[in-house]
């Protein structure tokens, strides 16, 4: 087994761009939509096979054992060359939380079944009544014997309806004095009587996000994952890599690229006023990742991040919208028509860019959280 | 022009209003939307025997002679509860081109009474979009050439075509299933349908020739756009109620999220970008039924839709952000304001074109004086 | 006597329109800075002659007793004329609270002064611990046989080193229970020795703002208006037609005329990115004042302005802020340089329009402040 | 170029900031501005004896060789206490012009070890502003023409001027008391002096001709603006500063306003701006020590000014904001960084004109592949 720490920075970023340019199928670059698993199975096996389903779990576990240097660099070799990430909840949050909070029991059943997908995963956080206050959650897991008894409703559940199993916050001590104690992770299967599922159609006419209601579900006391009562202390650990995942530049990059492609074709770069937004747009995402360097740079010398590293979540969101925007403005007459516009050979989906952008400032803490915590926690106020 | 009076303009607003609510409101489009029609005709059928589509147009043609303003106050309505029906560009364009070039034409009537549904085709599209040229060609007796983004052409019984023909520019009409005709439907993000058309050899009636046609295109086109800056201003009126009413209910860490001053300032920006577009679109409409001028006329509406497009884009987005996830789901409606924004802000031109617009006209107004 | 509210709009401005032409000098005319009262006698003499000092005062005080429409024709004028509004705090200030709240003695002797400017007021009103919360102000006024003992500070008192009097609000009862009350309204003279006014100089390197000291000042108690401890609604009541005032187009109407002129010099009109923004600016103003005339119809049809008057002050502060913002940036190398640029004939003062643009998001009730008003009064949050 | 190590930047950063606090601090601008002279004699000898001036001149000239990186350095830390003197356009300008054209000149060293200042007189105005051509002329042993926006003047020794000789583009340089000069002072919102001189006859030494001359300046200027954004990037970090520590302490409605939600989201949108910014211009002063092309370089200077400026006008105008009245004071030092922001903002182009060479840059290098 290589050791990809040993190797250079360069070297990896070959041999993983050349990985991805090798197998990864064409026609599923750049995928705009969501994939249900069967839809990029076939990727999964050869990823699987090459034993990188897991660049950043230990080698142990069967991961890359990747440090944060390398898995920046597969993270953005695979943004850059448009690879879909996959059902990758298991791999992202899952994983991790077994990891490092898990028995030598659940590790040995549940980790070897992330990577195969056997079993797929999706995340049950967020409730009608907990949003931006997640610690407000109500839905219940009671002890009956040896089982939890799960009631209530999780709602913005990416993918719900082609997952097998469900990790979740609840709430396991309804009296607990604060409303950050008494909750605890729980794993559960979805293939059960009390799990109901329910797409939710998103204004883009989507179905990505679901409503999970829990009707007496149960699921094994072996289930709970850490100590119990403890999960929002454990909830905020595994966030801790996300937050700059989430702030990093891809996103914006992309677009940004659509955009050039989109207004080369449309004849606006002709348009002095344009070329000035576009400059401003532009300069924004290059100065972006510029800062997101500065942090990559802390996780390469093994810093861990501080609350500061929200900025890059705002700035990239609120970039990544402007330019979706323009992309709007470019295709003028067009600019409410659903599907790709062609420009040349290529097709353009201006309208999805523009809705796609449109949640990146609500989900993953909204941007007035995140403006609230650098506040308090990095301008003291 | 006649100068209507307030009070005619609120039983105007009353009535229309009314009508439409009765029909379901602002949930109308969503049903409509998934029973996968263009528009309810029993609907237009009342419109029109409201007088709704006649609003603007001469008495003698059967219309109300009200003018634009009234004409504005139909489109505020309609925006309000974002209605499918292809409204705005029948009144403008349609009726608009008709009363100039074609008083006497008996389908005018036949228009405004609701009995004939008419499409305008006059923009073509080259390879970065909107032509700057017609090359639609009419021969006396047919048309050839292709035209784009055609509004409510769907339900259309006839379609009237701009063309370039033996004696300059022509408006002729031609029947919606007349020979020779193609056409390729293209969805837009509030489920109405824009049209590319072609026509091979395409029979064709002459309704007028020459420099009139250009100049009552420039003014009909004018009316449509700042008739589409008024809807702009019913949707994103009510799009502002619907955040208003939501950050008073919502709860987040023990209170309505609307008690939290960052919250409540951006409430305050939507507010006052609303009531600024409101004030601005409508001292336009007035100031296009005083106007002496095409010009003025064209710089009035651009005025329009420049700002109704800013203040709807700004506060339909806000909405959505203020909504937080629910915003991004259908089943609220704040999503069908923010859609049909999008469908009429690209429609007739954007923010940035009309600024433009407005700015070349005035300065042709102080060269000229 | 003329009726000038007998005589309609059109006849009203072409009247006021051709006194100030035929009598307002010339090198008074947009006037940059705040005059000293020497500066502008001449022209104060000649408005005294016309009886056209204090337009809406009552006839019988000696005003013009304009109705609210003539009133607003006769501010747009003024201010279309570049006419200064001289030393006014006794005629917009003063005069209002003496004719609604003194006592006939009061009237008497105070209003004849204020029209003949023997008499040159200032206002005191904020503190250095009472601006935006001007409720928290400190200094008093405490009763010693037939006088008030003024101890205290005010600050940002315009024009205070060129004033004879000072109308200010004062704490006369420390111990009652809410701020807001135990404040009266109090008249004192400047010229005596417990006064001391220090003038601030602001970063255009201008002096027209002023501390003052007081140090056991002493007024009579004849100089209380209206009700001992009610000042603070009384101070409410005459700020409701200066709201509709302090929201007027005037300010960015003219320093639209001077970006036009200067771009126009400037050849910036030929880049179409100025074009713009320019066209974005003039909108701005041209809209603003279609919305200024909704509330100014209001007034004329006799109607009070509520608290959503406000929106006018913050949409025409800042779009004023913007288009001195963009006088800088068509000057381009110029555009730190002190003193007027000459463009053909003309001199544009831009850095001076930037500084002056400043204070207006802070003064008169910061932009703040007016959002937290909308949001209260008006949406209801 | 050497690379500079992290901990020789460190060490730079401490030497030069401790050297400037103790000649004052920030408040030094404002004694130095109300003595009515331009800058202080005695802390411009103490800059020079840290080798500040020299900081990126090669060694063999007397310079640190340390390149832009450290340059930057430098003028963050000038940027940050607003000191008066003209640091940054003698490293950029008159070291950066000699060092590339006449390193043997002896007074290159004289100029690094503070002995002789130089100013640097390259711009022309026209009717509209800057002038895109070069009107002043060099016989060969005197000059006649005028230049204009000549920074760093006042207290200059020489002159050095780019004019067309007889062989086309010259710098020649002159001494600050030739005859035949006439100059026009302008004083700029930070008590600084631009200067526009005039020549007739004015004798002249040549010191570099030909494509050189135009290329070095090139560079020059480039360097000179990354190094402007670098100063404007120290001014904006003290700006933050000033205001967080403002709304922390100022009470107003028995809290301190720091804690209304609303002025904690704007500080954070103040403070985003600035990390952006910092992150930016170093950044683009790293690449310039790096790049291969003289058009790199230029790309990466444009894209740090005009980064630089957005960031540094709108956290001064926000800290004037949440200062409220006593920040329009002269008392306050927030005045003193927005006064200079402004300068530092027009000289060498603001954003809108570096954003524009930044995509023509990318453009032209996209091109080249």
């Amino acid at each position: 087994m290589t050791d990809w720490n040993g190797i250079s920075d360069e070297e990896f970023r070959r041999e993983v761009r050349a990985f991805f340019e090798a197998e990864y199928p064409e026609e599923l670059r750049h995928l705009p939509h969501r994939p249900k698993f069967a839809e990029i199975e076939h990727w999964h096996v050869k990823l699987h096979a090459k034993g990188w389903v897991a660049p950043a779990w230990p080698i142990e576990f069967g991961g890359m054992g990747l440090e944060a240097a390398k898995l920046l660099i597969f993270y953005e070799e695979q943004q850059h060359y448009g690879v879909n990430r996959g059902r990758d909840m298991g791999i992202q949050m899952v994983g991790p939380l077994i990891i490092k909070f898990g028995t030598e029991a659940q590790k040995d059943y549940w980790l070897p079944r992330i990577l195969s997908c056997e079993d797929i995963w999706c995340q049950g956080y967020s409730e009608p009544g907990a949003g931006s206050d997640l610690a407000n959650l109500r839905t219940s897991a009671m002890i009956d014997g040896d089982n939890f008894v799960i009631n209530g409703q999780k709602i913005w559940t990416t993918m719900a309806h082609d997952a097998t199993h469900i990790f979740m916050l609840v709430r396991t001590d309804p009296d607990a004095p604060k409303k950050q104690q008494g909750i605890s992770f729980v794993l559960a299967s979805m293939d059960q009587p009390g799990v109901d599922v329910r797409t939710i159609t998103t204004l883009a006419g989507e179905t990505e996000f679901c409503e999970v209601f829990f009707d007496n579900a149960r699921t094994p006391r072996a289930n709970l994952v850490g100590e119990i009562n403890k999960g929002w202390s454990m909830a905020k650990a595994l966030l801790s890599f996300e937050r700059i995942f989430i702030g990093s530049p891809g996103l914006a990059q992309n677009a940004l690229g659509q955009l050039e492609t989109f207004a080369r074709g449309r004849g606006a770069f002709d348009d002095p006023v344009f070329r000035d937004r576009y400059a401003e747009a532009a300069l924004d995402v290059e100065d972006h990742a510029a800062l997101y360097s500065r942090f990559a740079d802390q996780l390469k010398r093994g810093e861990t991040l501080g609350a500061d590293v929200s900025m890059l979540k705002i700035w990239v969101t609120e970039t990544y919208q402007r330019i979706s925007e323009l992309m709007i403005e470019v295709a003028g007459p067009d600019g409410g028509s659903i599907g790709p516009l062609q420009v040349g050979n290529v097709g353009v989906d201006v309208l999805a860019s523009f809705y796609k952008a449109r949640p990146t400032t609500i989900y993953g803490g909204s941007n007035e959280i995140q403006r609230n915590i650098l506040s308090k926690a990095v301008l003291g106020l | 022009m006649t100068m209507v009076q307030d009070e005619d303009l609120r039983l105007l607003r009353d009535s229309v209003g009314t009508l439409l609510d009765r029909a379901g409101g602002l949930g109308r489009a969503r049903r409509v939307r998934d029973d996968d029609t263009p528009w309810d005709a029993g609907i237009w059928q009342e419109l029109a025997a409201a007088g709704v589509l006649g609003v603007a147009a001469p008495e003698e043609a059967g219309g109300l002679g009200m003018g634009l303003t009234a004409a504005g106050v139909v489109a505020e309505e309609i925006g309000r509860v974002t209605a499918p029906e292809p409204v705005v560009p029948t009144i403008g364009l349609a009726i608009g081109l008709m009363q100039r070039l074609c008083r006497q034409d008996p389908m005018l009537e036949a228009a405004i009474a609701g009995d004939v549904v008419l499409a305008v085709a006059w923009q073509e599209r080259c390879a970065t979009g909107l032509s700057d040229d017609i090359e639609c060609r009419f021969d006396g007796t047919t048309l050839t050439g292709s035209k784009d983004w055609v509004v409510g052409a769907s339900g259309a019984d006839h379609i009237l075509v701009l063309a370039e023909g033996p004696r300059g520019s022509v408006l002729v009409r031609i029947a919606a299933d007349a020979s020779g005709l193609l056409m390729q439907t293209r969805l837009q993000s509030d489920a109405s349908e824009l049209w590319g058309i072609s026509f091979a050899d395409t029979p064709a009636e002459v309704l007028a020739e020459g420099a009139q046609v250009t100049d009552a295109l420039t003014n009909a086109v004018a009316d449509t756009t700042a008739l589409a800056a008024a809807e702009l201003v019913g949707l994103s009126g009510t799009a502002l109620v619907l955040t208003l009413d939501y950050i008073k209910t919502r709860e987040q860490f023990d209170k309505p999220i609307g008690s939290f001053q960052v919250i409540q300032h951006r409430a305050v920006d939507m507010h006052v970008s609303q009531e600024v577009s409101q004030a601005a679109v409508r001292e336009a409409l007035a100031a296009m039924d005083q106007a002496g001028s095409t010009l003025e006329r064209v710089r009035q509406a651009s005025r329009a839709k420049a700002r109704a497009c800013t203040a709807a884009q700004k506060i339909t987005r806000e909405a959505i952000q203020l909504h937080g996830a629910v915003g991004y789901t259908d089943e609220f409606d704040v999503g069908l304001l923010l859609n049909r924004a999008l469908v009429l802000s690209a429609w007739l031109g954007d923010a940035a074109f009309h600024r433009r617009r407005w700015l070349d006209a005035n300065e042709t107004e102080v060269a000229a004086q």
